[in-house]
C-alpha cells in the first residue's frame, strides 16, 4: 500500500501507523459514559469505503485522514486530519 | 577543584573509521562523510502563524524558507523542510543558534535546539543512488529528486531527513542525511553493509559542504 | 573421472562449448558447459532418473525446462549451503556444482520407501483422515513421526545460512515481467516513449521462447532480431533489464515483489556481495508478459522418466543441444506440439511416432511425417512401459478402438498451453475460460496491470509482438509518456488448433500432480466424498500444493473434477492464486535484518564510556543500557548491584537516564494541553518547577507516567518512560493535531538532544557543587525538591537541572547537550571522586525504585487504573482529560480490584520471585482464590531481604496480612506479608532534605 | 460409514468406489430449531455439540461458500491453552481437553499433535510475565513449565544462541499444546454433525434477518430463500460486523488482515511450535513438511484477505533472527484471513441485544485453538439460554462495564492485540 501524504507525497506503507476509524468524534467534556463508550468501543467496521486515521510517523509526523476501501485497499483521498476527530471548539 | 574538559563527542566517533571499507581494487563507488559539530534548530510555526513565520524567515535568511519538501541554501545556512509549517536551520560556527534565532523568529514560531539530536552524513559517489536504494523507499532518480529536494522519511525503520544539495564539481550528486543521534551508529553500520560491495571511502569533516 | 556427454548434440545450442564445467550429481562426476542448467547437463549426460515422488517414491525424471518443474528437484550444494527442493531445470551450472537427489534412501536407484507403492491401494487421497485414530496416544508416538519422516522432500541445511541477503527499492513507470517477444517489445515501446522501464526476466538469458523456438521477426531470424533489440534497449538509460530476477507478487499501490538471484550461478557469493536480493518495485504500470506454460495430459505411466513436455524437449534440443531421447514419440492434442518434431528432426534425432488426439493433422505436418518416415497415430497414449531407466514402449489407443505400440526412449507431451495467470490473479481475481484455447486467461488484473501475448492467451509470435508493443505504448502513455514509439515488429502467427484432452483412461496410475502423487482416481474419490469445490479438492487431495503450486497440474485436475461432477470447467472454477510466483528464500525476505542487525540498536550518549568501565548491558526496547558495573572480585550480579545501591544510599552515584522520552511542549496553550492529556493539572505549575504526571488511555487505563517541568511560561519539558517514548509522542501528536486543534501548542521530540543523568545519594549536592558554577544556589531553599531550571556548569556549559528523585534519595537529574554526554560521565567521575561516586546501572535503579515503592513497567501493565497504582487521588475532578469518563466504569472502580501493595517474605532469607501468585493463607490454590501476583522484586540491601511489589485483591486494606506466595512453576511456596509499598523512607525526608 | 484402517482396507478391494459423501449435501428446510450462520470450525462444532450434547438435532449450518472457507481453512493450525487471565484460562483449557478427545468423538483423524508449544523469552521482564502466566495455568490445572536457557538449547539447538540481537533466555512450555490439521477439523465436525442429522448447507449466504413484531429474530433470509429458526447463532468471525449490521448492531470489533505463510516441504526440522519473543514470528512444521508460520496482523482494517510486503518481511526477519538455518528454505505460499479483532483481544460469546440472535465473535487470531471449546459453550448458550460457566466472562457488556479481558494490556485498539 502507498499513501499520498499531502505534505510529503506518495510514500510506502511502512512509514505510516494505523489508528482506526476517523468517523467517531470525541464527545465534549461532560458527556455521559454511554456516549464515551460508543466513541471508544463501537465501530461500523465497514466493508467498503471508509475514512481512517493514519500517522505519518516515519515522515513528517502528520496525522492524516485517509479514505480507503477495506475490500480492495484502494485509497481515494488523503487529507490532513487536523480537527477531524473533534467537534470544533468554541473559543 | 577538578579540571573539567567538555570535549564534544560525535555519536559516530566510535563507529567511523576513516579510510577505505569494503570492496577494493577500483575507485570507491560510495563516499560517506560525517559532518561534525553543527547547529540545527527546528522552527515550528505557532498555530495560525505560518504566514508571519514565512515573513520573519525571509527577513532573517534573505530567502524564503521551504514550505514543501525542499532544502534551500542561504549564504550561511541550509533551510530544510521538516514537516508542515516547520523547517530546520542547519549551520556551522554559531551563526544560527537558539540565541541568535530567537529574537527574529520566536514570535510566530517555537524553536527547538536539535543540534545534538542528530548526526549528519553526506553520501556521494557513482554508486550512491544504488546504495541508497537499499535503505530508502523513496525515488532518488535525478528527475524525481533534483537538487534542492528534501524528504522527511525513514531508513531501516529509523526516521531521517534526507536532501540533495549542490552536485560536486565532478557532477556527482550529494545526498545529505540527518539521523537521530542515538540511532546513528546503528544506521552507519547498515550503510556500510549496504555500500561494501561498491567500495566505500569514509571520512569526517568540520565543513558543511 | 567425467563421463562423456553421451546425449550432447554435435552442434548448435546457446552453450559455450569452450567453457567446460565439471559437476557432481549423487556422487558421480559429469561435465557440461557454460550456459547449461543442471537439468540440461544431466540430459546431455544421458541421466534420466533424477528424483523420487512425495508419497509413493516413484522414480521421476525431468518434465519441464523451467520454474514450473515438479519432478527434478535436488539438494543443491552441500553443508551449510545445502538448498533442498532446488529445481534442476533452473539451477545454472557452475564449476564444481554438487547436487544430490532427495527423498530416497539409501539411494535414488534403490529407494526403500518405494515400498509405499505396494500400499498405494490404501494410500489414496485423504486416507490418513480415516485411520491412525486408535489408540489416541499412538499418533504423536508412532504414526506421526513415521509420516513426517516419509513426507517432506529435501533436507534443509540445519545450520545457519552463511550467505548474506539484502533488499532494495526500485521505481519505474512501466514494469515488465518476462523477456519473451511480448515483454521485449513492451520494453522497447515504453522505452522509446520516454518511460522509465524495468524488465524482469527469471532466466539468465533474455528472449524467452525465442531462445528455443526461433522464428522470423521483421524478416530476419529471431536470434538476429533479439540481439538488435537488446542492443537498442541497452542504449536507453532509463530502461533497466534485470535477469535472474523473478517478479513474484503484486501488492497494493503498485508495489511489486521481485527476487534477484544475484550470485546463485556461482559456487558462493564473492566477498561483500549478497546471494540474493529482494526488490520492492514501485511501478505506475505493469505489463505481464510472463508467457504460458505447456500442460501435461493425464495418462497411465505419464510420470515415467523420459516423458517430457514437448516444448521442454524443444528447449533442451535447440537451446542446450542436449537430447532427452534419441528416439522420440510425441503425444499432442494441438498443432504446437508438432514443432518439437521439427526441432528434433532438425537436430538429427529420430521420431518414433506422433500420437495426435485430434481428428485432423495439417497437411504440412502430414507431409513432414511422410518425409521423416514416421507414423501419425490418431488416438491417445494409454500407457507407458518403462521404469527408472526411462521410457521403453508406449501403448496407444487408436481412435477407432484398436491398440498400437510404439518403441521409443522419450515421449514428448503437449496438452495445450496455460497462460501464466498468477500475477494477474494475486488480488484474488479469477481468470476466465477461453474455449478456443481451452485455457484460463486473465480477467482483469490488479490496478495498473495488463497481460500481453501468451500470458493473455494469445500464443502466436505475431500476436505477442503486436500485443506487447501496444501494451508498452499504452503503459507508457498512462504513466505520462507519449514519445515516438515507432511501429511494432511483425511476425506471422503460427497455427494453433487444439482439441481438449485432459485424461486418458487406462490401467495404472495416471498422475495429475506429479510431485504430490495425486492421481486421476484421487480426484474421482474426492468428488465421491463430497469434496467437489475446487478448494476442497485441493485441500483433500493436496492437488496444486506442491512446490510448483499447481502450475503443471491445476487445470487438468479441475478439468477431471468437472468431468466427474458433470459441470463445465469454468463452472468448476479455479482455486485462489497465491504469491509468490516461484518459491523465494526466506533469507531474502529478511535481508540485512538478522543476527545482531535484526533490529537497530540505540546507544546512550555515555555508552562507550560505560563500555570502558566494563558495564554489562541489557536490551531495553532498542536501547542498550548499562545494567550494572561489575568490579573485580565480585562473584555475581547481585553483589555488584548491592554495592551500587549501598553506594548511592550511603554516598552518591549516577546513572545515564537519557533513554527516557523527552518532549518539548511549546506554545501559549501548552499548559491547557497538558491538562487534557494528564489526569492531574499542569497549567498551574510554576515556572521552575517539576511535577509527576500520569496519563490514561481513552479507555481509562494508565498509559504512561513521567515528570514534566515548566521551563518558561510557554515551554514545558515532558518526560516519558523509556518503553513508551515513541508511542507517547504519537499519542500527543494525535491529541494536538486531531482532538484539540484549537490549542496553540507545538511538540518536538528532544529525546536525542539531551544526555540526562540521575545523580543520587546524600552526597549529591557536594558532588554537584564541584561541577556546577559556584554562582548557582543549590541549597534546599535555592533549589528545593521538584525545582527545575537551567544552570551553568564550570567551563561555561549550560545544563538543565531537575531536583527529582526516583531512588528516594536526595537527587538531581542533569541534562547536557548529547555530544557532551560522554564528557559529562567522565566529569561526574572526576567531580565525585572525593565522595566515592559510583556509576550505577538499571538494576540498581530498579532496586531503589522498588524500595521506594514507585510503580514502573510491570505495574503499568496496560490493565491497571490510577487507583490500582495508589494514584487515584491525582485524578482531577475539575477538568476533562483523556480517559476520565471510561475510568469511572463500574468494574474499574470495584472495591475488589487488585491493587499495588508491598510484599515481603516472612522468612527473611527467602528469595521472592516475580510471577508468584498470591493465595490466602491456608487455602489450596485454585482459580477461585488466585488473588494476584508479584509484579516486581529485588534484594533490598536497605531491608537486607528480598522485597517486592504486587497487584493483590484489596491489597491496601490488607496490609499486615500474611498470605501465601504460590509459584508452582519453580516449585516454591512460602508465606509473605502484605505491606506498605514504600519500604524506604516512607515520609520522604531524604529526597526533600 | 465408520472410518478405520479396516474400512480403508475393505474399500481398497473395491477400488474405493463405495465411499459415501463425508457430509450429506442438504437442501434447506423451512424451519430449524437452531440455525447457525457460518460453516467454519466454530459453527460446525456448535452444531455437533448441539446434536451430541444437548440433543438438538433439527439444526442447520449455513455457509456462504464451501465449509471451512474462512479462517478455519487459512490459519496456522496451533492449539494451546496457555492464557493468563480469568475467563481465557479456563475456557481454552476446556477447549484443549476437547481437542484431546476429538478424533475419538468424531471418528475422524484431525491429526491433533501435542508436540508442545514454547513461547521464548528474551528478557527478565518477559520471563516474569511468563512466570505469572505459567503459574496461572498451573493454578487452573493446566500443564506449564518454565524453561531456562539450557533447557531451550537442549530442545531447540538450532536457534540462534551465538550472535542474536535479542538473545533467547528461556521459554514457557506447554507440552500439551501443538497443532491440528485445520481442514480435517472442519470436515470431521461436518462428518459427525451430519451423521447426527444436522443439515450442512453450502453456497447459502445470509442476506438478512427475519424479525417478528417484537423485533425477535425468527429466521434468516438467504440466497437460497427464507429459513425459519427458533434461534439464530452467528459464528462468522471476520464478518461479524457485517452480519450483525443486518440486525442493526454495532460491535466492539474491527476486521483486520492476518497473513500466514508456508514454506516448501522439507524433512523434519522443527520438533514443536515456537513463538519468538523479540519479534513477530511463530512457526511449526506440518506433517507434510512445510514450515507454517506467521506474525503480526498487517495493522489496518481490511476485508481483502491479502496482505502487504512490510509484514511479510517483518515475519521473515523474525524467523531469520530466531533461526538463521531457514535462510535457504523457500517461502512457497502466502495468504491472508480476516480477523475479528475485538477491543480487548478476547472473544464474545453471548446473547445479542436482539432477541433470538446469539453472538460468537471477536476471536482475534485465537480462533482455531478455540474451535471445540467455542462450539461446546456456544451450543450450551443456544440450548440453555445461559452462558456456560467457562464462557461467563465473554459477555458483550463487559466493555461497557469495564471488565475487559486484555491479555496484552493494549486497550481499545484492536490492531494492537
Amino acid at each position: 500500500m502507498r499513501i499520498v501524504c499531502p505534505f510529503c507525497g506518495e510514500r510506502e506503507l511502512g512509514e505510516f501507523t494505523y489508528l482506526g476509524d476517523a468517523k467517531p468524534v470525541r464527545p465534549v467534556a461532560g458527556a455521559s459514559e454511554d456516549e464515551v463508550f460508543d466513541y471508544v468501543y463501537l465501530r461500523d467496521n465497514v466493508a467498503g469505503e471508509t475514512s481512517e486515521h493514519w500517522y505519518h510517523g516515519g515522515g513528517c509526523r502528520a496525522w492524516l485522514k485517509v479514505a480507503r476501501n477495506t475490500l480492495t485497499h484502494e485509497i481515494s483521498a488523503v487529507e490532513p486530519a487536523a480537527g477531524a476527530g473533534a467537534r470544533q471548539a468554541v473559543k | 577543584m577538578a579540571d573539567f574538559s567538555w570535549g564534544s563527542r560525535s555519536p559516530l566517533e566510535h563507529a567511523l573509521v576513516a579510510g577505505a571499507h569494503g570492496a577494493r581494487g577500483t575507485e570507491a563507488g560510495v563516499s560517506l562523510t560525517e559532518i561534525r559539530d553543527f547547529d540545527l534548530i527546528q522552527v515550528m510555526a505557532r498555530r495560525g502563524q505560518a504566514a508571519e513565520l514565512a515573513k520573519a524567515a525571509k527577513a532573517r535568511f534573505g530567502v524564503a524558507a521551504p514550505n514543501a519538501p525542499k532544502a534551500v541554501q542561504t549564504s550561511d545556512a541550509i533551510l530544510i523542510w521538516s514537516g508542515p509549517d516547520q523547517f530546520f536551520v542547519l549551520s556551522k560556527g554559531g551563526k544560527h543558534t537558539m540565541q541568535t534565532l530567537a529574537p527574529a523568529l520566536s514570535g510566530p514560531a517555537s524553536l527547538s535546539d536539535q543540534s545534538h539530536a542528530r548526526a549528519l552524513i553526506n553520501i556521494a559517489g557513482s554508486k550512491a543512488r544504488i546504495m541508497l536504494a537499499k535503505l530508502s523507499s523513496i525515488d532518488l532518480h535525478p528527475e524525481v529528486f533534483p537538487i534542492g529536494s528534501a524528504a522527511a522519511t525513514s531508513m531501516d525503520h529509523t526516521s531521517v531527513t534526507l536532501w540533495r544539495g549542490d552536485d560536486r564539481p565532478d557532477g556527482q550528486a550529494v545526498f545529505s542525511l540527518l539521523v537521530f543521534a542515538t540511532f546513528a551508529e546503528s544506521l552507519w553500520h547498515t550503510m556500510l553493509d549496504a555500500a561494501a560491495e561498491y567500495g566505500v571511502e569514509i571520512s569526517h569533516s568540520e565543513e558543511l559542504a | 573421472m567425467t563421463s562423456s556427454q553421451s546425449h550432447r548434440l554435435a552442434s548448435g545450442g546457446l552453450i559455450d562449448r569452450s567453457a567446460s564445467l565439471n559437476f557432481r550429481f549423487d556422487g558421480r562426476t559429469f561435465s557440461g558447459f557454460q550456459g547449461d542448467t543442471l537439468a540440461s547437463a544431466l540430459i546431455a549426460n544421458g541421466v534420466k532418473l533424477v528424483g523420487r515422488s512425495f508419497k509413493y517414491h516413484r522414480p521421476r525424471g525431468i518434465l519441464t525446462a523451467g520454474s514450473e518443474e515438479p519432478n527434478a528437484l535436488v539438494e543443491l550444494r552441500t553443508g551449510a549451503r545445502r538448498e533442498p527442493n532446488t529445481k534442476a531445470t533452473t539451477a545454472e551450472l557452475y564449476e564444481g556444482l554438487e547436487a544430490a537427489s532427495q527423498n530416497r534412501w539409501p539411494s535414488l536407484r534403490h529407494d526403500v520407501m518405494s515400498v509405499n507403492q505396494l500400499f498405494a491401494p490404501i494410500f489414496v487421497a485423504g486416507f490418513y483422515y480415516k485411520t491412525f485414530m486408535w489408540p489416541a496416544k499412538f499418533w504423536e508416538a508412532i504414526y506421526e513421526p513415521a509420516i513426517r519422516r516419509a513426507a517432506g522432500l529435501g533436507r534443509a541445511a540445519g545450520v545457519a545460512d552463511p550467505d548474506h541477503y539484502d533488499k532494495a527499492w526500485a521505481h519505474c513507470d512501466v514494469l515488465i515481467a518476462g523477456s519473451g517477444p511480448a515483454g521485449l517489445v513492451a520494453a522497447l515501446a515504453a522505452g522509446r516513449s520516454g518511460a522509465r522501464v524495468i524488465l524482469c526476466e527469471e532466466d539468465f538469458a533474455l528472449g524467452g521462447r525465442l531462445l528455443s523456438d526461433g522464428g522470423t521477426i521483421d524478416g530476419v531470424p529471431a536470434a538476429e532480431w533479439l540481439s538488435r533489440t537488446l542492443t537498442e534497449l541497452a542504449a536507453m538509460p532509463d530502461v533497466r533489464i534485470m535477469t535472474r530476477t523473478t517478479l513474484f507478487g503484486v501488492y497494493d499501490g503498485g508495489t511489486y515483489g521481485a527476487i534477484e538471484r544475484v550470485n546463485d550461478h556461482l559456487p558462493s557469493p564473492p566477498e561483500h556481495q549478497v546471494r540474493q536480493r529482494l526488490w520492492r518495485i514501485v511501478a505506475k504500470r505493469c505489463v505481464v508478459a510472463a508467457g504460458a506454460l505447456e500442460r501435461p495430459i493425464v495418462f497411465a505411466g505419464n510420470d515415467t522418466p523420459g516423458v517430457m513436455m514437448a516444448s521442454a524437449m524443444r528447449t533442451y534440443v535447440a537451446r542446450y543441444a542436449a537430447a532427452p531421447a534419441k528416439r522420440i514419440a510425441l503425444f499432442t492434442n494441438n498443432e504446437d506440439g508438432w514443432r518439437t518434431v521439427e526441432t528434433a528432426l532438425g537436430a538429427g534425432l529420430q521420431i518414433a511416432a506422433v500420437i495426435d488426439a485430434r481428428p485432423d493433422v495439417s497437411a504440412a505436418y502430414r507431409s513432414l511425417a511422410s518425409k521423416g518416415g514416421f507414423p501419425v497415430l490418431h488416438g491417445s497414449v494409454s500407457g507407458v512401459d518403462g521404469g527408472k531407466d526411462g521410457v521403453r514402449k508406449i501403448a496407444v489407443s487408436l481412435a477407432g478402438g484398436a491398440r498400437a505400440e510404439v518403441e521409443a526412449d522419450g515421449l514428448a507431451v503437449s496438452g495445450g498451453w496455460n497462460p501464466a495467470v498468477g500475477l494477474t490473479s494475486y488480488h484474488r481475481g479469477r481468470p476466465k475460460w477461453r474455449d478456443d484455447i481451452a485455457a484460463f486467461v486473465p480477467d482483469g488484473a490488479p490496478p495498473g496491470m495488463v497481460a500481453a501475448g501468451a500470458a493473455n492467451g494469445d500464443f502466436g509470435l505475431g500476436a505477442c509482438l503486436s500485443q506487447g508493443f501496444a501494451a508498452g505504448v499504452a503503459a507508457a502513455r498512462d504513466a505520462g509518456h507519449s514519445g515516438k514509439a515507432g511501429t511494432a515488429p511483425v511476425a506471422d502467427d503460427e497455427a494453433f488448433s487444439l482439441t481438449p484432452l485432459w485424461h486418458v483412461t487406462g490401467k495404472g496410475k495416471a498422475f495429475v500432480d506429479y510431485q504430490h502423487d495425486v492421481t486421476a482416481s484421487d480426484i474421482e474419490l474426492a468428488q465421491r466424498e463430497g469434496f467437489e469445490s475446487v478448494e476442497h479438492l485441493k485441500r483433500y487431495t493436496t492437488l496444486g500444493m506442491a512446490t510448483d503450486q499447481g502450475k503443471t497440474s491445476n487445470v487438468a485436475g479441475l478439468a477431471i473434477m468437472a468431468a466427474v461432477s458433470g459441470r463445465s470447467i469454468p463452472e468448476t472454477g479455479t482455486t485462489i492464486y497465491r504469491p509468490p510466483y516461484v518459491p523465494v528464500a526466506i533469507g531474502a525476505f529478511a535481508g540485512h535484518h538478522r543476527d545482531e542487525t535484526f533490529h537497530a540498536t540505540r546507544l546512550t550518549p555515555s555508552h562507550h564510556w560505560a563500555m570502558e568501565q566494563g558495564a554489562v548491558f541489557v536490551d531495553t526496547g532498542l536501547w542498550k543500557r548499562a545494567q550494572w558495573y561489575p568490579r573485580a572480585g565480585e562473584k555475581d550480579w547481585l553483589e555488584s548491584v548491592t554495592r551500587e545501591v549501598k553506594a548511592v544510599r550511603g554516598g552518591v552515584g549516577f546513572c545515564d537516564v537519557s533513554t527516557l522520552g523527552k518532549i518539548d511542549v511549546h506554545g501559549p496553550d501548552a499548559g491547557a494541553f497538558l491538562d487534557r492529556v494528564y489526569i492531574n493539572t499542569f497549567s498551574n505549575l510554576a515556572v521552575g518547577k517539576a511535577r509527576y504526571g500520569l496519563m490514561l488511555r481513552e479507555d481509562g487505563i494508565v498509559y504512561d507516567d513521567g515528570t514534566t517541568s515548566r521551563l518558561a511560561e510557554d515551554h514545558y519539558f515532558l518526560t516519558t518512560t523509556t518503553a513508551k517514548a515513541g508511542l507517547v509522542m504519537q499519542h500527543l501528536e494525535f491529541c494536538r493535531q486531531v482532538l484539540f486543534p484549537e490549542l496553540d501548542v507545538q511538540l518536538t521530540s528532544v529525546s536525542d538532544q539531551w544526555a540526562q543523568f540521575s545523580i543520587a545519594g546524600p552526597k549529591t549536592r557536594e558532588l554537584l557543587k564541584e561541577i556546577v558554577d559556584p554562582a548557582e544556589d543549590l541549597s534546599n531553599e535555592g533549589f528545593p525538591f521538584m525545582g527545575a531550571r537551567e544552570v551553568a556548569l564550570r567551563g561555561g556549559i549550560k545544563a538543565r537541572l531537575f531536583r527529582i528523585s526516583f531512588s528516594g534519595e536526595m537527587a538531581f537529574e542533569i541534562s547536557v547537550p548529547a555530544r557532551l554526554g560522554d564528557a559529562m560521565a567522565r566529569n561526574l567521575m572526576l567531580a565525585g571522586a572525593p565522595f566515592g561516586v559510583t556509576p550505577y546501572g538499571t538494576e540498581a535503579l530498579g532496586v531503589m525504585r522498588v524500595e521506594k515503592g514507585h510503580v514502573a513497567g510491570p505495574e503499568l501493565s496496560g490493565t491497571t487504573t490510577a487507583a490500582d497504582l495508589g494514584l487515584g487521588k491525582m485524578m482531577s475532578a475539575k477538568k476533562d482529560y483523556i480517559g476520565r469518563v471510561m475510568a469511572g466504569r463500574e468494574a474499574l472502580v470495584a472495591p475488589d480490584r487488585q491493587v499495588v501493595v508491598g510484599i515481603k517474605p516472612t522468612d527473611k532469607a527467602r528469595r521472592l520471585r516475580s510471577g508468584a501468585h498470591i493465595i490466602p493463607k491456608g487455602q489450596t490454590p485454585g482459580p477461585g482464590n488466585d488473588q494476584g501476583y508479584v509484579t516486581s522484586v529485588c534484594f533490598s540491601p536497605t531491608s537486607d531481604q528480598w522485597i517486592g511489589l504486587g497487584l493483590v485483591e484489596r491489597g491496601r486494606e490488607r496490609i499486615g496480612e500474611i498470605v501465601h506466595a504460590h509459584d508452582p512453576l519453580r516449585g516454591e511456596d512460602y508465606d509473605v506479608e502484605l505491606c506498605n509499598p514504600v519500604f524506604y523512607d516512607p515520609d520522604g525526608g531524604r529526597q526533600r532534605g | 460409514m465408520k472410518y478405520s484402517i479396516f474400512s480403508l482396507a475393505r474399500a481398497a478391494l473395491s477400488g474405493h468406489k463405495n465411499w459415501q459423501r463425508t457430509w450429506r449435501d442438504a437442501t434447506p428446510k423451512d424451519r430449524y430449531d437452531v440455525v447457525i450462520i457460518g460453516g467454519g470450525g466454530h459453527g460446525l462444532a456448535t452444531a455437533w455439540f448441539l446434536a451430541s450434547e444437548y440433543g438438538i438435532r433439527n439444526v442447520a449450518v449455513l455457509e456462504k461458500g464451501w465449509i471451512g472457507s474462512g479462517n478455519a481453512g487459512r490459519n496456522t493450525t496451533i492449539i494451546r491453552s496457555n492464557y493468563g487471565l480469568p475467563g481465557n484460562t479456563g475456557f481454552y483449557e476446556l477447549s484443549m481437553k476437547l481437542w484431546e478427545r476429538m478424533e475419538q468423538d468424531l471418528n475422524y483423524n484431525a491429526m491433533v499433535s501435542q508436540r508442545g508449544v514454547v513461547n521464548l523469552y528474551h528478557s527478565d521482564a518477559q520471563r516474569d510475565a511468563y512466570a505469572r502466566r505459567g503459574n496461572t495455568m498451573r493454578i487452573n490445572g493446566i500443564d506449564a513449565e518454565l524453561l531456562d536457557l539450557a533447557a531451550v538449547k537442549k530442545m531447540m539447538p538450532f536457534l540462534n544462541f551465538d550472535n542474536a540481537r535479542f538473545p533467547v533466555q528461556g521459554g514457557l512450555l506447554q507440552r500439551r499444546g501443538g497443532t491440528a490439521r485445520h481442514d480435517a477439523v472442519v470436515w470431521g465436525y461436518a462428518h459427525a454433525a451430519s451423521t447426527l442429522g444436522v443439515d450442512i448447507i453450502q453456497n447459502c449466504e445470509v442476506t438478512g434477518f427475519v424479525r417478528d413484531a417484537n423485533g425477535k429474530v425468527t429466521g434468516v433470509e438467504t440466497s437460497r430463500g427464507k429459513i425459519g429458526a427458533g434461534k439464530v447463532g452467528m459464528a462468522v468471525a471476520g464478518s461479524s460486523s457485517r452480519v450483525a449490521a443486518m440486525a442493526g448492531l454495532r460491535l466492539p470489533i474491527e476486521s483486520h488482515v492476518l497473513q500466514a505463510f508456508v514454506s516448501e516441504a522439507i524433512k523434519p526440522l522443527l520438533p514443536n511450535v515456537m513463538t519468538f519473543g523479540a519479534g513477530h514470528f511463530y512457526v511449526s512444521q506440518s506433517d507434510k513438511g512445510g514450515l507454517v508460520f506467521g506474525g503480526d496482523i498487517d495493522g489496518y482494517n481490511s476485508y481483502a484477505q491479502r496482505g502487504n510486503m512490510p509484514v511479510m518481511e517483518d515475519v521473515c526477519e523474525g524467523g531469520m533472527a530466531l533461526m538463521p538455518m531457514i535462510g535457504r528454505v523457500r517461502l512457497l505460499r502466502q495468504w491472508g484471513g480476516i480477523m475479528d479483532m475485538s477491543m480487548d483481544g478476547s472473544p464474545i460469546i453471548d446473547k445479542s441485544p436482539v432477541d433470538g440472535l446469539y453472538l460468537n465473535a471477536g476471536w482475534c487470531y485465537g480462533g482455531f485453538k478455540a474451535t471445540p471449546g467455542s462450539g461446546f459453550v456456544f451450543a450450551h448458550l443456544l440450548a440453555r439460554d445461559t452462558p456456560h460457566e467457562e464462557a461467563a466472562r465473554f459477555r458483550l457488556d463487559r466493555f461497557r462495564r469495564g471488565a475487559m479481558i486484555d491479555e496484552k494490556g493494549q486497550g481499545a485498539q484492536p490492531n494492537l492485540h
